[in-house]
């Protein structure tokens, strides 16, 4: 398991909404070694404030060494990386934590809402990439509006899933939440379900497919200020009473697992 | 001692003492932001460290504090961890067997809520090959005084101080709490006592809120503020121990560059430990040592040792009650 | 209170209670950071302060300490200005005149280095028109007992509290220092000798070393560390102490925007003091009031009493001296 | 007295050599009140860190309503204002102080050293402004080497004032110090004495002039929180026994109430 502190310059800066925005990043390193599900720690000030990393999933990888991250601007750090310009250089650690755990037979259902989305491209991607076919998988996105995920369509639909969206304004896709679509489609037998998104969604993920006797994969969020197991920071209360590390044991867990925030 | 054994006569000597103890180099990781020192291992060259101070460890395992544990703050962050550890027992069987095969001092930073709890500890770790020093955490609330911290207390401090200077049979650092009103009393007192050194400063009590939710940021209320916003006042808590007591300082708080490290040493500090600024470069204290490196050589520094206490100032002692925004 | 006859009735409701002083709103200066206000005639409205709190008064004139005597660390500052100030006497008749003009109440801070000192200073503001209230800043060194500052001290805390208070004629405001073991026992000693409210914090003794001279960063070595690096600190013991006291309690440190304040407000303080911030953004004040209106506006608050002391927590009292970090 | 807190617009960077950076901002506010020897406050983190304004001597005023600042990279506030970039905002205000009183019929002798020559721009222009003629006025530009003074001579040949520079290394003008140049020429009869600079070089500057019985004002610096009398961290111990402030005092001088800081 190899981590790397990157010089990483900023090589592409895309703004997708108000609030969204994608950042390409050049560290061959991280880029190498990543999987999907793992995330990265960056550095967003030049100064002491503010002082710690940012983490963000890996959205995507490529093999010219580059990664992406894709995120929405909710503070401080993530305003000054949504001015980044191209040819600044971040300092990226990373690849960190546990990724999804992909599976060459299984069909692939995956789930993203909100910035949830983020590390599914790259999971997506991999999933192609280990299968001799996608025919049985599925993706479904969700989001508030159109725009926040109709930028990346392009993208999710190169790996030939098939692909269902959800808005909760009805501007793209069902009007209403991902879980209604999961709900509402027949899941292929013998699939695993991968979840990314807020916690009450992963919880309605999780309980449909406890219902439907189907593993669930999660990614889940905590405050990190290491994302390497240093400071015992990112703790979580976990189902057999006790707390786990999300930088070190997730960010990819067993939805049954964990206990949900809601 | 054979850490030092492969000591590069070419390069300047950052060698230091800290009592009977000799470290390569001034630099020390900071317990509890270091973890057991294997969570850095593919990311520096842990051999390269002056000791390794390991997270507290308690006579049984704690779970710690419910979350959130961390929040940021202006230049800092507060921490409510909890003290999760393994406990004692499984840090001697899991943790102490990787540590003793570095090739660096392991100082164990040990903490309590009784006077028993320290010296039932201290005595676990006794002969367990490779503990080359106790870090004894003195913040920690006596339940049997009502929760008083040990180290707001000078006569509480020094019964920790010498019951676990009794049992250790390896150098003991006190570390001490920045929380009090003198902290020259409580070092000098544990001085007294028999500590081999003094280590500061621990973490402010500090709290966060948000707003949003109008709740405290930590699930605990209040945390340990840390981070170079503490640095000034590490340093000044630094500069005024250092003047009463004989035995070895040891700088702690902020620190996160190689010139940080250097002023806490003009300050009085033999040896510096780095904490948080861990979670921001896992390499920052290899890069201090490097840094050290350069700087005794830009001087023309025989041996780093000769900057300790070499600050320049006309004012010979501090009365440590004086306020200066009064 | 006449300051109060303007209040435009659309706006929401921004007033507090200091005891028997009313302010417009919970907003004032911190003192040493506003000059005698009017440094900021041209720079923003002072009419709309809830109230303004002026440099330290000393019974004689004081020059200050030798430059330099700022100096800026990590998100914050140290200061050694040393109390420079005109004296009580020339601050009557050169600077209280147009301070009366302001149609805020004015808060007089005195300091001063025995109990006589500070009662003669309270005499002669005694009936000086426009002085609405008195802040006794106890962080001073007390020469006769060695230089302990008073309030590092229950006792003297107390002493010269009940001293000013026998004198003043107005309300007066006891302003605690940080650098304390447990702030809650001052802050009870205050009350019960009199006090009518308690500010919190003054600023946490640090020091800075230039490194290239190997000199410290102030010419008197140590200094008062504030802005928004100490405001974790104080954010906490205006938390503890507002749990303690039944008076009400100002809370100052590192406040630079609505949010801190309100921050504050929730964790129990009824109004809050500006000090450094002033200097980044001499109009920031102005803007907190601002952003106060627009705040209660948006959660729609008949008043911003509403929120002091309405941190939601199910912690029912702190221990003052648990260490988080311990 | 007005002073103002203006969102100053950058609209030209230009940089005279590897430390050496010169700003052209937008704040017309502050151009249009500005006086020679006047300076500016300006936020240089958009974070808390680093937490205070950094002082900068005005270079210039534009009737456009911009103002230039002339400045070197010394700590982390420099080095962050030498990476702005056009039309990024900074938080400018001022002007500042009291600047140099000028006198219409008095020749000017103005001496800059170092970054010293930053404020004389502007007062070389203004004396300029004021005066039928300038024939006997003079000009005298120090720094270390070429390159710290070379790209500002047009700008000062345009007031057609006498021009004279000295560099430590001999590689423009006189191979020495500015003072040595002030005392080699004959300083024209009632002159007055404009100086800025290094200490040394002030208090060298203050001798030349006290021995010949010159007028000299001086423009000093200081540490500063405010820069405008609030703090009182600015303080300077002048000749009558007691500190002065450097904001609201000065930073301009007569040079004989100064005690030197060598
Ligand atoms: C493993 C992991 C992967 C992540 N991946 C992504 C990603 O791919 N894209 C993305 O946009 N974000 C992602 N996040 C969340 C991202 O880290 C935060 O949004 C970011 O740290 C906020 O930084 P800030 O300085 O802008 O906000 P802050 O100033 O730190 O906080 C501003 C506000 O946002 C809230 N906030 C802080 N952190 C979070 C959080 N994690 N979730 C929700 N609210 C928060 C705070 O409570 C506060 O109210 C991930 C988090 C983790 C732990
Ligand atoms: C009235 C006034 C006008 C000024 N005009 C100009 C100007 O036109 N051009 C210009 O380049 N500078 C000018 N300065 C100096 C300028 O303000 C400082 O260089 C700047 O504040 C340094 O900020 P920093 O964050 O880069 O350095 P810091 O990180 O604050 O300091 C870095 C190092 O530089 C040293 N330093 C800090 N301030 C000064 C200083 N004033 N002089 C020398 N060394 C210093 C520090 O001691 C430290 O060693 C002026 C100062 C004053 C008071
Ligand atoms: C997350 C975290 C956990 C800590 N745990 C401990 C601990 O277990 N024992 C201890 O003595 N100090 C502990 N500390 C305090 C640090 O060792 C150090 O004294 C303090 O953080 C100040 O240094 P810094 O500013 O370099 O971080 C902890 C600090 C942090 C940030
Ligand atoms: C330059 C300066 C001068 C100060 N002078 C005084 C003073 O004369 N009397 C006093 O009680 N407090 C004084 N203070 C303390 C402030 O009033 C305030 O308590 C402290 O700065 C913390 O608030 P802040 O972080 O908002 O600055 C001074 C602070 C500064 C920065
Ligand atoms: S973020 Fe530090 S241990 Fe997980
Ligand atoms: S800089 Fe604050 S008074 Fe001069």
């Amino acid at each position: 398991m190899s981590q790397y502190q990157e010089k990483a310059t900023v090589v592409r800066v895309e703004q997708f909404s108000e609030k969204n925005f994608r950042l390409t990043l050049d560290c061959p390193l991280i880029a190498e070694s990543a999987k999907p599900g793992q995330f990265v720690m960056i550095r967003t000030a030049v100064g002491k404030d503010p002082l710690l990393r940012r983490p963000f999933s890996i959205h995507q990888t490529s093999k010219a060494g580059r990664i992406q991250i894709y995120f929405k601007v909710v503070g401080r750090g993530t305003h000054i990386l949504a001015h980044v310009k191209i040819g600044e250089e971040l300092s990226v650690f990373g690849p960190l934590g546990k990724g999804f755990r992909l599976n060459a037979l299984a069909p692939a259902v995956i789930v993203g809402g909100g910035l949830g989305i983020a590390p599914m491209l790259f999971l997506a991607k991999e999933n192609s990439r280990l299968k001799k076919n996608c025919d049985n998988d599925l993706i479904i996105l969700g989001a508030r509006e159109k725009n926040e995920i109709a930028p990346l369509l392009d993208d999710f639909r190169q790996f030939g899933l098939k692909l269902l969206t959800a808005t909760d304004d009805g501007s793209l896709g069902h009007h209403g939440f991902v879980t209604e679509v999961l709900q509402s489609v027949e899941l292929p037998a013998g699939c695993i379900v991968y979840a990314c998104g807020p916690e009450p969604m992963m919880a309605g993920v999780n309980e449909i497919c406890r219902f439907q006797g189907i593993p669930c994969q999660v990614s889940v969020e905590s405050v990190m200020a290491c994302g390497m197991g240093a400071c015992l920071g990112c703790s979580r209360p976990a189902k057999k009473g006790t707390y786990t590390h999300v930088c070190l044991n997730g960010p990819v867990y067993d939805a049954e697992e964990l206990i949900w925030n809601i | 001692m054979e850490y030092l054994s492969q000591r590069d006569e070419t390069l300047p000597d950052l060698r230091v003492n800290i009592g009977s103890l000799e470290l390569a180099n001034p630099v020390m990781t900071a317990s509890g932001t270091f973890g057991y020192a294997r969570e850095f291992e593919n990311l520096m060259n842990l051999h390269r460290l002056g000791a390794v101070i390991v997270k507290g460890i308690s006579l049984h395992p704690r779970v710690g504090n419910p979350p959130p544990r961390i929040v940021e703050t202006a230049c800092g962050m507060l921490n409510a961890i909890g003290l999760q550890n393994v406990g004692v027992d499984r840090f001697i069987t899991e943790k102490m067997k990787y540590l003793a095969g570095l090739n660096v001092p392991v100082i164990v930073n040990i903490l309590g809520d009784s006077l028993a709890e320290y010296v039932e500890i201290t005595e676990r770790l006794k002969g367990v090959p490779g503990v080359a020093g106790i870090e004894v955490n003195i913040s920690c609330p006596n339940v049997k005084k009502g929760g008083v911290a040990f180290g707001t207390d000078p006569a509480m401090a020094a019964s920790v101080t010498a019951a676990v200077k009794k049992t250790a049979g390896v150098p003991v650092m006190i570390k001490l709490s920045p929380n009090v009103t003198d902290i020259t009393a409580i070092a000098r007192a544990v001085e007294d006592a028999g500590a081999d050194s003094l280590s500061l400063i621990n973490t402010l009590i500090g709290m966060a809120i948000d707003l949003k939710t109008r709740r405290p940021a930590l699930a605990n209320v209040i945390g340990g503020l840390s981070g170079p916003a503490i640095k000034p006042v590490a340093l000044r808590m630094v500069y005024q121990v250092a003047q009463v007591v004989s035995i070895p300082v040891i700088g702690i708080g902020g620190i996160d560059s190689t010139e940080d490290a250097l002023e806490f040493m003009l300050a009085g500090a033999t040896a510096v430990q780095v904490g948080t600024a861990n979670f921001v470069n896992p390499r920052v204290t290899e890069e201090i040592i490097e840094g050290m490196y350069a700087y005794a050589e830009a001087e023309k520094l025989l041996t780093i040792r000769s900057i300790i206490g070499g600050l320049q100032t006309k004012v010979a002692s501090l009365n440590p009650f004086e306020q200066p925004s009064c």
